[in-house]
């Protein structure tokens, strides 16, 4: 459950920086004094912070920030104790993380979470199951239509496959597209997984350390995928990640948290300067 | 060599997704198709049919019904026998009260009865995971059997509670009851198995199949990418009621014709059956009916092996075959512990090179 | 890879022995006879002195007499460890060999064969289990149930009680306990039951225990509070091990704790220990290994090492029930073959046979048995045979069952019409015809 | 109406007015609850530190009583005769059925486990469905399918405190429960080995990285629960005598486990105790109302209650889920 603790106008939070005074329509997802605990420990305290349509937020920190707890919050995973999330103009309380989904809400994991026993290509077409309608009542008649097969059934999977091919193409793994997942390299399942939030067709794609463990080139392929993303589909993206590099050719605007609390927020460049952030840092990156 | 792909070129995705994609493998089940239907008929005797070929076929069918539940949607269930029981119980009612119902639609209609019934006795699975929800699936096994055996009006108040199917006609050819020529159950029983096994397998394929699939691999991962858990938990349970409920009311109609609730207990079905999925192959509806053939049919062949072929002594032959029976189970495990359809998968792949491995 | 195409070999093996094997050639010039036994199986410790019972007589015949007029018999077991299925698998197989009639020793089975029975024309005698209304010989033409039935053995059992309580007047009030196997078989009595109990007037509390029956802790306090004057048990395997000892150990008194006739074996009562001393049961044939029958199987069968069992087991209440089960079914052959004219007799004539069975006093006094049973007499109509029962009882110093009562004649005035009512629903739920009797 | 009564309120008076009975009724659960809980101790035992749910558990009690009674009676294995020299003292044959259980447990962690290394759950599960087979047919050829009244000397007969019966037998069970439990209890947190098990149970790679070799855990766990196979047959088997029958207290004890929780030893011993008394008052209570012989699926019924609240059942550790 939720409770409000804000009354006031989001972007006239003076702590949503540069994205105060933009008109709202312009904001996809935004986060007000969202707080978090498990049990005692705190994982988020009072963080606020917009993401606006297009763009690609970096959200950084130390380990144990409380980053991937941000994105859970996001896409409903958890529940925070306070604090509210709005989502495309409407505020957003409970929430079931099918529902994030089904609202255009993708995203992948720290550490891999594809379904390890199925193909590829099947893989990637669960991304799609987000897509259908999912009344009772149409499940049942898809139950019958699908035993069949013959007929509309097979016209939908094959409508269903061309998009998910063009995916596959997209990100270059036609040879893999029969491979449990199970065998593949590291690098290669967060490419599967990252087409598997694609096939979702989503607003907002949540990455949590998409290059975590990849050597240098797959990091410059992945960097090109997430680019070519954002601007061939327009699809807004969150992301998390540990390489500063990456971070600053990636992100257009960049959220940094340390110990659960949001301590500065700006362009890559001035973050990068920010001597709070260096603080947190300070041996690390 | 006679098993290649080389040379089979898809060219469309309608190819690529088919039943099968291999041609080898669709010659392959037509013959089997073929045989089954044409040849067995005209050269297996009573015995064949009766004790061998029927049974195999109605828990094959039972076994795909488990397999859909545990090997695809990985929900564990041990109420297979009552399910099945309240599948043959559906069918007995329905013949005795509705003489002019047509058997096929009885037996179709009493896997919806227990798919009704599945649904309900599915809704602990939101909450309840792996043996705990095994273990909670027993309290509807002991429930069901105990209502069917409890009130008279499930076996129209006969004293001894136990039921027989009146003889029933298909196109005037009678197939239940001990009056029907056991060809004619052999054949409407094998109809029935390979419709519903093939519907099975488009099933599995599509996206509910997917679905399944998802919540069994990584159920919260499944839910974070849009898929409801309950409902597709549901539906699952649902569908594989109807497969075990159909098997249930098989088992009645066309292969032993009279029942009580013992027949369907824990260690003459639930287990049993189990077993199946396991052996044959989780997830797998070949393994579904290579694994009703090995529980149903190695005991039969290992007796008639050890009495008739080295003229054993009954009892002897019996504590042997359970011995050899569960060392075989083992052994099984231990060599390919994802079951006989793996077993046959390596064999193909085998083949395709065969015979040059490199 | 070589394990698993060594496993791909043995189980095809296994297949093609097995294959071979279920088609073996038919039995020779020889009386094949069908041996349903369970080994095996929970319920194996009654069903191997029964099997034992059965076959040695057959080997008697074989040994002493050359067979049944001048052709041998030919005793083939099957194992069913009571399992239904595997029941029918044996049926079917044995069937095939050219059975003479069916002794399927289980309720389960015997359900499985009374449909069967009729079209493939081979008699199935459940001797005093089975389909109770299978007495009424119009509709089950091929089913055997004599001596008598359960219905008729709890009319029995009644009547024993009267006679405790000094008259039936006196079963007024009396508070009588049914504990039975919560399954087909143990259901059998509780109509009768509930129809005396209109008509006598003692009130009756109907206790089921769930299969296996190892644990009956509630069953026993519920006994313990109602203090019924007398327990009536149909049980079976362990239910019966476990339910003596408990009324033991409540110290409820045991000469008013009344088994039916699988309930009162020693089996039953052993590991109760002394606990059980008094433990009485109904039965339709005398205990004990004594009688002459039981010399001859001692000296020419077991003398000649060819005993089915041990040759201490030779007048267990189970093996005296399964040679006496053999009795008929070679006593019908021969009077087949007598009336038939013709030494290889069929299903059918063996039918005949059983359904002219008439055995009195001397006639049993011929095979070596005195005082071994009643009158046994069946007709056309009446497949039960008016069978008596009678009450034994356990002696736990002596080890051995004794009878404490005469022979009680059930009450067929109550009993027939419900018989008869029964089997006319099955008939019109089978649409079958009544054969016309008279 | 009535029927509102008769399920609401007449069960209730009759507890209260016969209170006497009624602490009959409970004081029967309980002991009921103890024998069952003898034979879930057995899966906990080797669930907690291998995984592994081994339903052959109640063939072990049965393959325990059998040789013991066996060994009690001098018969010869295989051939079934009694030999009365053979025949040994009650102490001797129990301390050579525990020896033949030990070297069971080898022979399953050499035959079965090891071969079986990190499969999934359900395929050790199926393989301990096959050692239940082997067993049970060898155990039958041994020592032959009979009945065996097996007397070890446990006290019969009972004796009565106000109108309250209490069984002398059901007191012996229970007190050997107890000292069951304690021995337990001191063995997994007194000695090394014991420690070594509670490790493993809490996490097999650290366990492994200080070096416990699994095996030698496998080998001991299951001699450990081979020893408490051994109590519940003794248990059962002078209750209704050693035959197979016996086997199927397994059944038993399922409702036990998922309500006590498959890792938790308190949780089989309270959850026992829970399931005996719920299905004995339900069953003897309620039970009339719809014909008795509730007592089987009530007890499942009742776990499933629990597992709603509680998933990971009354004792069980707490699943967390995370991505």
């Amino acid at each position: 459950m939720t409770i409000e603790v804000s009354e006031r106008e989001p972007h006239a939070d003076p702590v949503s920086g540069p994205a105060a005074g933009q008109d709202s329509n312009d904001i996809l997802l935004s986060v007000e004094h969202v707080s978090l605990a498990f049990g005692g420990v705190k994982a988020l305290t009072d963080v606020s912070f917009d993401i606006r349509r297009g763009e690609i937020r970096a959200i950084i920190g130390p380990n144990g920030a409380g980053k991937t707890s941000m994105l859970n919050v996001i896409n409903g995973f958890y529940h925070p104790q306070q604090g509210t999330i709005t989502y495309k103009g409407e505020k957003r309380s409970q929430m079931k993380p099918h529902d994030a989904a089904k609202q255009g809400i993708a995203r992948t994991f720290q550490n891999v979470a594809l379904f390890k026993q199925m193909s590829t290509l099947d893989n990637i077409m669960t991304g799609r199951l987000a897509k259908m309608p999912d009344s009772a009542w149409n499940k049942i008649v898809q139950v019958f239509a699908q035993s069949i097969y013959l007929g509309p059934a097979k016209a939908f999977e094959m409508k269903e496959r061309e998009f998910v091919e063009g995916i596959i193409d997209f990100l270059e793994i036609q040879p893999i597209r029969k491979t449990p997942v199970g065998r593949l390299p590291y690098g290669l399942q967060k490419r599967v997984e990252l087409a598997r939030a694609l096939a979702a067709e989503p607003d907002l794609l949540l990455l949590d350390e998409p290059m975590a463990g990849m050597n240098l080139e797959e990091k410059e392929d992945m960097s090109r995928f997430i680019l070519d993303v954002n601007q061939q589909y327009g699809t807004t993206i969150a992301l998390i990640e540990h390489d500063m590099s990456v971070v600053m050719d990636l992100s257009d605007f960049v959220v940094v948290l340390d110990h659960g609390e949001k301590i500065s927020e700006g362009l890559p460049s001035e973050v990068q300067s920010d001597p709070v952030v260096l603080k947190a840092y300070l041996g690390v990156g | 060599m006679f098993y290649r792909e080389t040379g089979q070129f898809k060219t469309s995705y309608a190819a690529d997704q088919a039943l099968l994609p291999i041609a080898q493998d669709r010659y392959a089940l037509l013959a089997t198709l073929v045989i089954a239907f044409l040849v067995v008929p005209l050269v297996a005797n009573e015995y064949w049919f009766q004790a061998v070929l029927i049974p195999f076929l109605v828990f094959a069918l039972a076994a795909i019904g488990l397999n859909i539940l545990t090997g695809y949607c990985g929900q564990l269930s041990l109420g297979t026998g009552g399910f099945m029981a309240v599948g043959a119980y559906s069918a007995y009612k329905m013949t005795t009260n509705l003489p002019d119902l047509n058997i096929v639609f009885v037996v179709l209609i009493s896997g919806v009865i227990t798919a009704a019934v599945g649904i309900l006795f599915g809704l602990p699975s939101l909450r309840i995971k792996g043996f705990y929800l095994a273990v909670a699936t027993l309290a509807a096994q002991f429930f069901l059997l105990w209502v069917l055996n409890k009130f008279g009006w499930f076996v129209n108040y006969s004293p001894s509670g136990s039921i027989a199917i009146p003889p029933r006609q298909v196109f005037d050819v009678t197939v239940t009851s001990a009056h029907a020529a056991p060809v004619a159950r052999y054949l409407i029983t094998l109809s029935f198995v390979t419709v519903l096994a093939l519907a099975a397998k488009n099933l599995v394929r599509g996206s509910i199949g997917r679905s399944w699939m998802a919540i069994r691999d990584m159920d919260v991962a499944a839910e974070i990418i849009g898929i409801k858990p309950l409902q597709t938990k549901l539906l699952a349970f649902a569908v594989s009621s109807f497969y075990v409920g159909v098997a249930g009311a098989m088992f009645l109609c066309f292969w032993l014709g009279t029942a009580e609730t013992e027949a369907f207990d824990l260690l003459n079905v639930s287990f049993p059956v189990l077993f199946m999925i396991i052996i044959g192959g989780l997830g797998s509806i070949l393994g579904s009916f290579l694994g009703s053939a090995f529980i149903t049919l190695v005991p039969i062949f290992l007796t008639n092996a050890f009495v008739g072929g080295l003229g054993m002594q009954a009892v002897t032959a019996k504590h042997l075959e359970i011995i050899i029976f569960g060392s075989m189970i083992i052994f099984f495990l231990i060599v390919e512990p994802h079951g006989l359809a793996r077993l046959w998968q390596i064999m193909k792949e085998k083949l395709r090179l065969w015979p040059f491995p490199y | 890879m070589y394990l698993k195409k060594f496993v791909i070999g043995a189980m095809s093996a296994a297949v093609a022995a097995g294959a071979i094997a279920t088609t073996t050639a038919m039995a020779a010039e020889t009386l094949f006879i069908p041996s349903m036994v369970y080994r095996t199986g929970p319920y194996a410790p009654n069903g191997v002195p029964f099997a034992n019972g059965y076959k040695d007589y057959f080997t008697l015949l074989n040994l002493r007499d050359g067979g049944i007029g001048g052709v041998m018999l030919e005793v083939e077991e099957c194992e069913t460890g009571y399992n239904t299925k595997v029941g029918v698998e044996c049926y079917e197989k044995l069937k095939g060999k050219g059975a003479l009639a069916f002794s399927p020793l289980s309720t389960g089975i015997t359900y499985q064969l009374i449909p069967k029975a009729s079209v493939d024309k081979i008699p199935v005698f459940s001797m005093g289990y089975g389909r109770t209304s299978a007495a009424d010989g119009r509709v089950f033409e091929y089913i055997f149930n004599f001596p008598t039935t359960y219905w008729s053995q709890a009319s029995a059992v009644i009547k024993y009680i009267g006679s405790k309580e000094g008259g039936m007047e006196n079963l007024k009030g009396k508070k009588i306990a049914h504990i039975y196997h919560n399954s087909a078989y143990g259901k059998e009595a509780n109509p009768t039951l509930e129809v005396l109990a209109e008509k006598f007037g003692y009130d009756l509390t109907l206790l089921a225990v769930d299969h296996p029956g190892q644990e009956q802790k509630s069953t026993w306090l519920q006994i313990r509070r109602l203090k019924p004057d007398w327990i009536y048990m149909s049980g079976w395997g362990v239910m019966n091990q476990v339910a003596v000892k408990e009324a033991a150990s409540i110290g409820y008194p045991m000469d008013r704790f009344v088994g039916n006739w699988w309930s009162g074996t020693e089996t039953d009562v052993t590991p109760a220990g002394a606990g059980a001393h008094g433990y009485t049961s109904t039965t339709f044939h005398a205990p004990g290994g004594n009688q002459a029958l039981h010399d001859e199987i001692r000296k020419v069968v077991y003398a000649k090492g060819e005993g089915a069992g041990k040759e201490s087991g030779v007048g267990e209440v189970l093996y005296n029930r399964g040679m006496l089960n053999a009795i008929f079914i070679s006593e019908a052959i021969r009077r087949a073959q007598e009336h038939f004219k013709t030494k290889n007799v069929t299903g059918e004539h063996v039918r005949w046979g059983l359904e002219n069975t008439d055995m009195k006093q001397e006639d049993w006094k011929k095979l070596g048995l005195v005082d071994f049973i009643g009158d046994i007499k069946v007709s056309c109509a009446d497949h039960e045979g008016g069978g008596q029962v009678r009450v034994q009882q356990w002696d736990a110093e002596a080890k051995s069952w004794n009878f404490v009562s005469e022979w009680f004649t059930p009450m067929r005035d109550i009993i027939r019409p419900m018989i008869e009512a029964d089997a006319a629903a099955y008939a019109k739920e089978n649409n079958i015809t009544p054969r016309d009797c008279t | 109406m009535d029927i509102l009564y008769a399920v609401f309120v007449a069960p209730f008076v009759d507890m209260v007015s016969y209170p006497a009975f009624f602490t009959e009724v409970v004081l029967g659960g309980l002991m009921t609850g103890v024998m069952y809980s003898l034979v879930a101790l057995g899966f906990v035992l080797i669930f907690k530190a291998s995984g592994v749910f081994n339903f052959s558990q109640g063939v072990m009690a049965l393959f325990a009583a059998l040789t013991l009674v066996g060994l009690m009676s001098g018969t010869v294995p295989f051939a079934l005769n009694e030999v009365a020299w053979l025949a040994m003292p009650v102490w001797f044959a129990i301390l050579v059925t525990i020896a033949v259980m030990i070297g069971l447990a080898f022979v399953v962690e050499f035959a079965v486990l090891r071969r079986l290394v990190n499969q999934e759950p359900i395929i050790l599960f199926m393989a301990t469905i096959g050692l239940a087979f082997v067993l049970e047919g060898v155990g039958d050829l041994m020592w032959g399918s009979n009945v065996k009244a097996l007397d070890i000397g446990i006290p019969t007969g009972f004796f009565e405190i106000s109108g309250v019966q209490i069984q002398k037998f059901e007191l012996f069970a229970a007190a050997t429960a107890a000292v069951l439990v304690a021995v337990l209890a001191v063995f997994f947190n007194k000695t090394k080995i014991g420690r070594a098990l509670r490790a493993v149970a809490d996490d097999h790679q650290a366990a492994l990285s200080v070096g416990i070799s699994l095996r030698k855990i496998w080998i001991i766990v299951w001699s450990v629960s081979g020893l408490v196979a051994l109590v519940a047959g003794i248990m059962w088997g002078s209750k209704s005598g050693v035959q197979f029958s016996l086997s199927l207290i397994a059944l038993k004890a399922l409702p036990v486990l998922i309500l006590g929780g498959f890792t938790s030893v308190p949780g089989a011993i309270v959850g026992g105790l829970i399931i005996g008394v719920g299905e004995k008052i339900a069953e003897i209570y309620w039970g009339p109302l719809v014909g008795g012989a509730i007592e089987n699926w009530f007890a499942y019924m009742l776990a499933l209650l629990f597992l709603l609240f509680r998933p990971q059942g009354l004792f069980g550790e707490k699943i967390i889920e995370r991505v």
